[in-house]
């Protein structure tokens, strides 16, 4: 199990920070080719990114769903389950979430009203995992086709339900009735960030614990390895399957949940965030490994944030941040060849005892 | 131009309360601001103060040639006429834009134009934390003076005007709506031009197609949707897709190129004459904010911003991009005459955002759809 | 209903289900060679974008339609050696691989485009031609949807026939099989893995860039950013339904490419169903028909798993 | 044997330059380290034309790498190849076979899915466009006397172990190999198969074709080969001329060549176990019938009654139903009919997890492809199928020191050569895998073992103490199912033993009543 992967804890520190370096060097030749000043757009990413007290606190509350959908992601793919379907089940778990919160709020006190919110945030993503899982376990359908195609059906049914039976019929636009402010999610004492940082945090060292310490998730990891051996060392596959999908698909809809009570206060027609794609990105670069999650994550948080106030202020097309995310992505997979490649040339050094 | 409150609506503004005027006061520091909700502070309507610094977010592309173009390009050029920055932040989604709010707020922006219905919830929110000016569009009940504007855009009045025009024009009696979504801009046009259209030829038949959710630029199913409206025998499209209308431009060319009786296109917001090659733009529901943009400049110096922005056929807001030479004379005085009777009052274009009574309205209009 | 001619309006659904299929089809054919040779490329979307980029700037510039899919298809071979290098030479993980193309695709010809023409809207003055078939094309209804088409169109169904000749009958096709399903195997008898991989990888993103040139030259004739609109994935799905068989996948992209055309019939005939049920029909049909068709689908043996010789 | 003494004339009388003109293949001074081990430590082998030299070696002794490296899989560290007189550096496999090297390698290199002719003619220069139907004549011709029962278009996967392994062979001829390596192609095989398979041998032999044979049965090295090489713990401890093999009689040869791979034996001690006492039925089958993978009939209406601390011997060619059956009583497989009942209960079709926890385990023989997880450790592995009990976990949670604990017990006992706990399983030899995976399903302290080849691959010494280890557990009171093709080893240990062929039980012996001869032509369906 990874827990004992042979790549010592250091070195992803330094392959990622030339890794960063690399992605942003190419970035930066890229820029003064067509004409910019990449320093000066650089300066401004660090200034505003980490510089500001804003640009701070902006970047840990973006992290937030980011570390929720990762939480979930990881529970899935170490277990070969492959749920594309992150997006779908966020839009079905915030849609949920923002029906049941504007109802409650006011009905009921704060703290119930957000977990049952939550909750239904939770739900909405599982019952969009569940079609999917039970695809797969009764007709054998390959989730990665089913959950491509739920993320769209759930943009149509979402935008529908907005549209026509929870509409605010108060507003123009199609969104539902908004969550008064005071039952938001409240803010972590002395700091601007809501609470939403430290479910996402807690659900990350959740998934870790999982994977680490107990059977559960030692099973979830022999069926990734190989369904075969999980089935005939008596493991319930289908069950695990479906498990798995439902819990990441879970997460995803807490992530829902977390951005309409944290962020956003209502569900909207055509919001689509599509934390899906990144947190994939996240959960590989930490190579599956939880922990290392959570810094990638504030990272990528901190690039779409001070990429974005880069591109307006250096007046770059805010394309540049996908490429510079992309570029990333790239050079990490590379960082990783080589990391393995080092660490192979370790193990030779071993002194070579005799026999097997 | 611009000030009173729209014909159709209440005006908001008396639900709001009064503004104390007080000094100008710079803006209060980010992470104070961002703590707890400076209730305590004045609204920060500082008459006499100097507008330096004008923002426009906008969910999509600034080169959408659409609806998100059209406010930024306003924008810029009012902000180049007074010489003021005007900075456009684009590609915004219907995410959180609290983060680039903040970041407008930090560099002392004076006034942000949250440029999409879908905004008018985050930003008046900002607003009261931030005390920051800022104007969202279709959202009176928010109008909070020297604070809070809201932008009514009466484009149904428009494009009434353009259905008007499809029902003169049209000699299959078929005319056809292709639309990127339902937002309520789209529903708002949509049905004023359905209106127009039954005004004008009440047999007309009337076609409606939506290419896909927020399907801005799926300009191959664009024309993949627009040629079936016109196989189905229409042979005017009044086509609203930002992106993806070009999309809907193509499939009338080729239709045309086909040969056979001619089709036209009628567009909305944004002027494509420079790339319609093949001259079949008949018209297009134009927009322009430059009015009221600098209107709401001159309140905020003034110390009167906070209220109702209406854009309408009477003050020019929201008009017809002029007709294409060879449009014979009884179209134009059609149209014509139209827009008299509402700038008159006389007539009254209903407008409608929500999609389910789109939907009901166009049905009870055209039934035998 | 009655007013609508319903012959013309047939045959442009059809033509438009055919036009629709034809990029599903071309990025979901380079995908089967791709995911039989055991790489799975989840950047097609990616590949598809530049390709159509590329396309339209070289078509631009040198007023040649062809010239432009010419370059679409070489920005995706491009692309294709690229994964591949990483992929099987660095044996880099081919999912990261797969969504770093996607978003950098996206990316670079967002940016390009932007840097390159501003707010300014070029399209292009040249376009492929429909080319009749004689007599065929006179069939009614039918006739003038599959047989008044661009020549590409014709070239793309064609190469449902020669890929699945190749896969099936030649050597190429053989080793490339053998490389996908166990490649040591393959090795031990000689087949030299990687170049077979490339070669796999390159023709996958030669037929992605093709099918994104195919949008921004031969369909339509401009660049939108973002044009794609996810067709890349929906091309990985349609792979899986046609079981990685050149046959069952341009079924696939038919039923898919109806499925799109039957969702604007149904509107414009006025069908008194909200329109977002009507848009989901496409996605929901193909989970339909996956359940129907393709259940209990053997991936390629070694998909996705990169090969190392004498690695246990 | 005639072919044999031919040889040892042309050695005996005029040897040196006969003999180094004889030679085709010299690896010289090869050194190959993994991780934590030196696989080959300066190995020095020679292969003469037209003979055939066997490599024995216990698990582990680095026989496979030598072959490996010398069929281009593995690049040694040190050491050269001289072939044909001019030193050779094989880099690929290609490179092999351009020097006519061909490989039958340990584990299988055939692709599932692709039909015999495919297999065979894969990597073969060829046109563009196959000819497969010329490839099957010539194919057809080359074949003789070599019979494959089954048309060239069948897909590889739906082969029998013995048929695919043909194909293996085929694949090597049909390209004109001049060396053959074989990597323990005995082992999966029949007695009437392995006699099949030499007479094949004998025959390339006679071609002139040179061969090296990988095995650990000192009776077939014997039997068929030329000259015998002995690995140890990666050197070469000693090689066997035709001189030395023909002069000796046999026992003392024997006690050499063992004396050589393993630095002495531990005797081995045959004591006939107590008859089974007339108990009730622990494990009982009534009239079980199954389907195989390809939804054929794959076991038919068998019915068996097996007491307390029995251990049943089930022979049978591979493929009669052997697997399907064992996969039925571990709950792997769905029995279409009949009912299983372990100490009165039913428990038919209930599912691994319930076998498992009922007492029933199952060591399959299909080691990396469905008993352990390769990339793996060795602690995680030993505990696959006892992770949800004491000590490994407690209340849903994992208890990693009582697992490591575990591993390091088992490794000990079972005298696995393992680095330690954490190495990865797939790094490990064939046998020491398997050494692992029988010592998992043991402590799980079953009620009922079913072992499908628990021997398949390991070196004498191993068998001998895997052998044990079944009597041992058996004679704990649990019911040992022994299926196997190795028919010594069944009439060794079982106290009674049943025949299979085509899915179906022909017949059932006590031991004493048991013989050789008959079982053996049960086992070809032969009814006598
Ligand atoms: N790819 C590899 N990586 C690491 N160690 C290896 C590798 N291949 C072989 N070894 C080690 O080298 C030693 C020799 O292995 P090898 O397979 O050659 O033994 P063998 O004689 O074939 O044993 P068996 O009879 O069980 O097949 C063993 O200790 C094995 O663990
Ligand atoms: N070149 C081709 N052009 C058009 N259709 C084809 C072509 N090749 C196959 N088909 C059709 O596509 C489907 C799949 O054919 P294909 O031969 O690839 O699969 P198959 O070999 O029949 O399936 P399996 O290998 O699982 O038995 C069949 O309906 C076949 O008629
Ligand atoms: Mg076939
Ligand atoms: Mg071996």
């Amino acid at each position: 199990m990874n827990r004992r992967s042979f790549v010592s804890a250091i070195t992803p520190v330094i392959s990622s920070g030339l890794v960063i370096a690399a992605a942003f060097l190419v970035g930066a030749i890229l820029l003064s080719l067509l004409g910019k000043n990449p320093l000066q757009a650089y300066h401004v990413l660090i200034s505003r990114g980490l510089g500001s007290s804003f640009g701070v606190s902006e970047t840990l509350i973006k992290m937030a769903p980011l570390l929720i959908v990762s939480a979930g992601l990881l529970i899935a793919l170490k277990a070969s389950v492959w749920n594309i379907g992150v997006d779908g089940q966020f839009l079905v778990g915030a849609c949920l979430a923002g029906v049941v919160a504007p109802k409650l709020a006011g009905a009921i006190p704060l703290v119930p009203m957000l977990f049952i919110s939550a909750l239904a945030g939770v739900l909405g993503g599982m019952l969009w995992g569940v079609i999917p899982a039970l695809l797969k376990v009764r007709y054998g359908l390959n989730e990665i086709i089913t959950t491509i195609m739920m993320n769209y059906v759930a943009v149509y049914l979402t935008s529908w339900l907005v549209k026509g039976p929870f509409k605010d019929p108060q507003v123009v636009p199609p969104q539902t009735a908004v969550v008064p402010e005071a039952f938001r999610l409240p803010p972590i004492p002395f700091t601007p960030v809501h609470i939403g940082l430290l479910v996402g945090l807690i659900a990350v060292l959740v998934v870790y614990l999982l994977f680490r310490n107990t059977t559960f998730g030692f099973k979830l990891w022999v069926l990734g390895q190989n369904p075969r051996t999980a089935i005939h060392a008596g493991m319930r596959v289908s069950r695990l399957t479906v498990l798995a999908l439902l819990l990441s698909a879970g997460f995803a809809g807490l992530a829902g949940a977390n951005d309409v009570l944290g962020v956003k206060g209502m569900f909207q027609g055509e919001w689509n965030p599509g934390y899906g794609l990144t947190g994939f990105a996240l959960v590989f670069l930490a190579r599956l490994d939880s922990l290392w999650v959570v810094p990638f994550a504030y990272f990528f948080s901190f690039l779409l944030l001070g990429g974005e106030i880069m591109a307006r202020s250096a007046n770059i097309p805010v394309y540049f941040v996908d490429v510079l995310e992309g570029l990333m992505l790239v050079f990490f997979a590379v960082g990783v060849y080589l990391e393995r490649t080092l660490a192979e040339r370790d193990r030779r050094r071993v002194p070579a005892t005799q026999g097997g | 131009a611009g000030g009173q409150p729209a014909p159709t609506q209440a005006p908001a503004v008396t639900k709001a309360p009064v503004a104390q005027p007080t000094v100008a006061q710079p803006p209060a520091p980010t992470q104070a601001a961002a703590v707890k909700p400076a209730a305590t502070q004045a609204p920060a309507a500082s008459a006499g103060a100097k507008v330096k610094k004008v923002a426009i977010v906008i969910p999509a592309s600034r080169t959408d040639h659409g609806w998100n173009q059209q406010g930024a390009d306003n924008l810029t050029s009012v902000g180049k006429e007074l010489g003021i920055t005007a900075e456009v932040a684009e590609n915004q989604g219907y995410g959180d834009i609290t983060p680039v709010l903040r970041d407008l707020q930090d560099k002392g922006f004076d006034l942000i134009i949250c440029h999409a219905s879908g905004y008018q919830t985050v930003c008046p929110e900002f607003a009261k934390k931030t005390k920051v000016k800022v104007a969202a569009i279709e959202n009176q009940a928010a109008v909070t003076p020297g604070l809070i504007s809201d932008i009514e855009t009466q484009a149904q009045e428009a494009a009434y005007l353009a259905g008007v025009l499809a029902g003169k024009m049209t000699k299959s009696g078929t005319v056809g709506v292709v639309t990127s979504g339902e937002p309520p801009t789209w529903n708002y046009m949509t049905v004023g031009f359905a209106e127009g259209l039954k005004a004008t030829k009440p047999d007309a038949k009337f076609l409606y197609s939506v290419i896909g959710e927020a399907a801005y630029e799926d300009a191959a199913g664009a024309k993949r949707v627009t040629a079936s409206e016109l196989a189905a025998g229409a042979d005017i499209i009044f086509g609203m897709g930002d992106g993806a209308s070009f999309g809907m431009v193509q499939a009338v060319e080729e239709h045309n190129a086909k040969g056979g009786a001619k089709a036209w296109f009628i567009d909305v917001i944004g002027d494509k004459r420079d790339i319609d090659k093949s001259k079949l733009l008949l018209s297009s529901v134009l927009f322009d904010y430059s009015g009221i943009y600098k209107q709401m400049i001159k309140d905020v110096e003034a110390g009167t911003f906070g209220k109702v922005y209406t854009m309408d056929v009477k003050n020019n807001g929201v008009h017809l991009l002029d007709l294409p030479p060879g449009v014979p004379a009884d179209v134009a005085d059609a149209v014509q005459k139209a827009k008299a009777e509402i700038v008159a009052d006389k007539l009254k274009v209903s407008a409608i955002s929500d999609s389910q009574k789109m939907r009901a309205r166009i049905n009870e209009l055209f039934p035998k759809r | 209903m009655s007013a609508v001619p319903l012959e013309g309006f047939t045959t442009a659904l059809l033509s438009a289900a055919l036009i629709a299929a034809v990029p599903l089809l071309l990025a979901a054919l380079g995908e089967t060679f791709a995911e039989q040779a055991g790489l799975l490329n989840l950047g097609l979307e990616g590949m598809m974008l530049t390709g159509a980029f590329a396309g339209f700037f070289v078509a631009l510039n040198t007023n040649s339609a062809y010239a432009g899919l010419a370059a679409g298809l070489g920005a995706g071979v491009l692309w294709g050696l690229l994964f591949g290098f990483l992929a099987i030479s660095l044996r880099v993980d081919q999912v990261i691989l797969g969504l770093a193309i996607t978003i950098l695709g996206a990316g670079l010809t967002g940016f390009l485009f932007r840097s390159l023409y501003g707010a300014r809207f070029p399209t292009l003055d040249v376009s492929l031609p429909k080319v009749a078939i004689p007599l065929l094309a006179e069939v009614p209804i039918v006739g003038p949807a599959l047989f008044r088409q661009q020549v590409v169109v014709y070239l793309t169904w064609a190469l449902v026939v020669v890929s699945s000749f190749v896969l099936s009958r030649t050597r190429f096709g053989l080793e490339l099989r053998a490389v996908g399903e166990h490649p040591f195997a393959a090795d031990a008898a000689g087949v030299k893995v990687f170049r077979i991989r490339y070669l796999a990888i390159a023709i996958g993103g030669a037929m992605a860039g093709l099918a994104g040139a195919f949008l921004s030259v031969a369909d339509l004739n401009f660049f939108v950013p973002g044009m794609t609109v996810g067709q890349g994935f929906i091309a990985i799905a349609i792979t899986m339904l046609g079981k990685w068989k050149p046959g069952r996948v341009f079924v696939g992209a038919l039923l898919f490419g109806s499925l799109r055309s039957l969702a604007t019939g149904l509107q414009v005939v006025g069908v008194a169903v909200q329109p977002e049920f009507i848009l989901m029909l496409p996605y929901l049909g193909l989970i339909v028909a996956l359940v129907l068709l393709a259940g209990r689908t053997a991936l390629p043996g070694a998909l996705a798993i990169p090969y190392e010789r004498g690695r246990r | 044997m005639t072919s044999r003494a031919g040889i040892d004339s042309s050695t005996t009388d005029k040897a040196g330059s006969q003999d180094s003109q004889n030679v085709l293949v010299e690896m010289r001074g090869i050194t190959k380290r993994f991780p934590g081990v030196v696989a080959n430590d300066g190995i020095t082998l020679t292969i003469r034309r037209g003979e055939i030299h066997a490599v024995l070696g216990e698990n582990g002794a680095g026989k496979t790498t030598l072959m490996n490296i010398l069929s281009g899989m593995v690049c040694p560290d040190e050491g050269t190849i001289v072939i044909r007189g001019q030193e050779a550096n094989i880099e690929s496999p290609q490179d092999a076979l351009r020097h006519r090297i061909g490989t039958v390698y340990q584990h299988f290199t055939l692709v599932p899915n692709l039909s015999i002719i495919e297999n065979v003619v894969l990597g073969t220069p060829s046109r563009f466009v196959l000819a497969l139907n010329q490839a099957e004549q010539r194919l057809r011709e080359m074949l003789g006397g070599f019979e494959l029962t089954v048309p060239l278009q069948t897909q590889v996967r739906h082969l029998s172990i013995g048929q695919q392994q043909r194909v293996e062979i085929l694949k090597v001829v049909f390209r004109g190999s001049e060396v053959l390596l074989l990597d323990e192609p005995t082992s999966v095989l029949t007695p009437v198969e392995v006699k099949e398979l030499f007479g094949i041998l004998l025959g390339l032999k006679a071609q002139g074709v040179s061969l090296v044979l990988i095995t650990h049965k000192l009776e077939e090295a014997l039997e068929v080969s030329d000259r015998i090489t002995i690995l140890r713990q990666g050197k070469n401890v000693g090689e066997l001329g035709p001189a030395a093999l023909a002069g000796k009689d046999d026992v003392e040869l024997k006690q050499r060549i063992v004396d050589l791979m393993f630095g002495g034996l531990p005797p081995q001690e045959n004591g006939g176990r107590a008859k089974i006492a007339a108990a009730p039925a622990v494990l009982s089958l009534r009239d079980i019938t199954a389907l195989g993978d390809r939804g054929t009939l794959a076991v038919q209406e068998m019915s068996l009654e097996l007491r307390a601390s029995e251990i049943f011997g089930i022979a049978g060619v591979d493929g009669n139903g052997q697997k399907e059956l064992a996969e039925v009583i571990a709950g792997q497989r769905l029995a279409v009919k009949g009912r299983v009942t372990l100490d009165g209960v039913e428990i038919t079709n209930c599912g691994t997890s319930a076998a498992v926890k009922a007492g029933i385990v199952y060591v399959s023989d299909d080691r990396l492809g469905e008993a352990s997880v390769p990339a793996g450790s060795v602690a995680d592995n030993l505990v696959l199928k006892a992770i949800d009990r004491a000590p490994f976990s407690k209340r849903a949670m994992l208890n990693w020191s009582a697992i490591q604990a575990n591993a390091l017990r088992l490794i000990h006992e079972f005298e696995v050569k393992a680095p330690g706990p954490w190495t990865r399983l797939s790094t490990l030899s064939g046998g020491n895998i398997q050494k692992l995976l029988l010592a998992r399903e043991l402590a799980l302290q079953p009620k009922v073992l079913v072992c499908n080849k628990p021997t398949h691959g390991l070196d004498l010494k191993t068998v001998r103490f895997v052998l044990q280890t079944l009597r041992a557990q058996a004679d704990k009171g649990t019911v040992i199912v022994l299926i196997s093709s190795e028919l010594d080893e069944i009439l060794a240990l079982s106290d009674r033993i049943g025949v299979m062929y085509n899915g179906r039980l022909l017949a059932t012996f006590e031991r004493d009543e048991a013989d050789l001869e008959t079982i053996g032509h049960l086992m070809l369906g032969v009814r006598i």
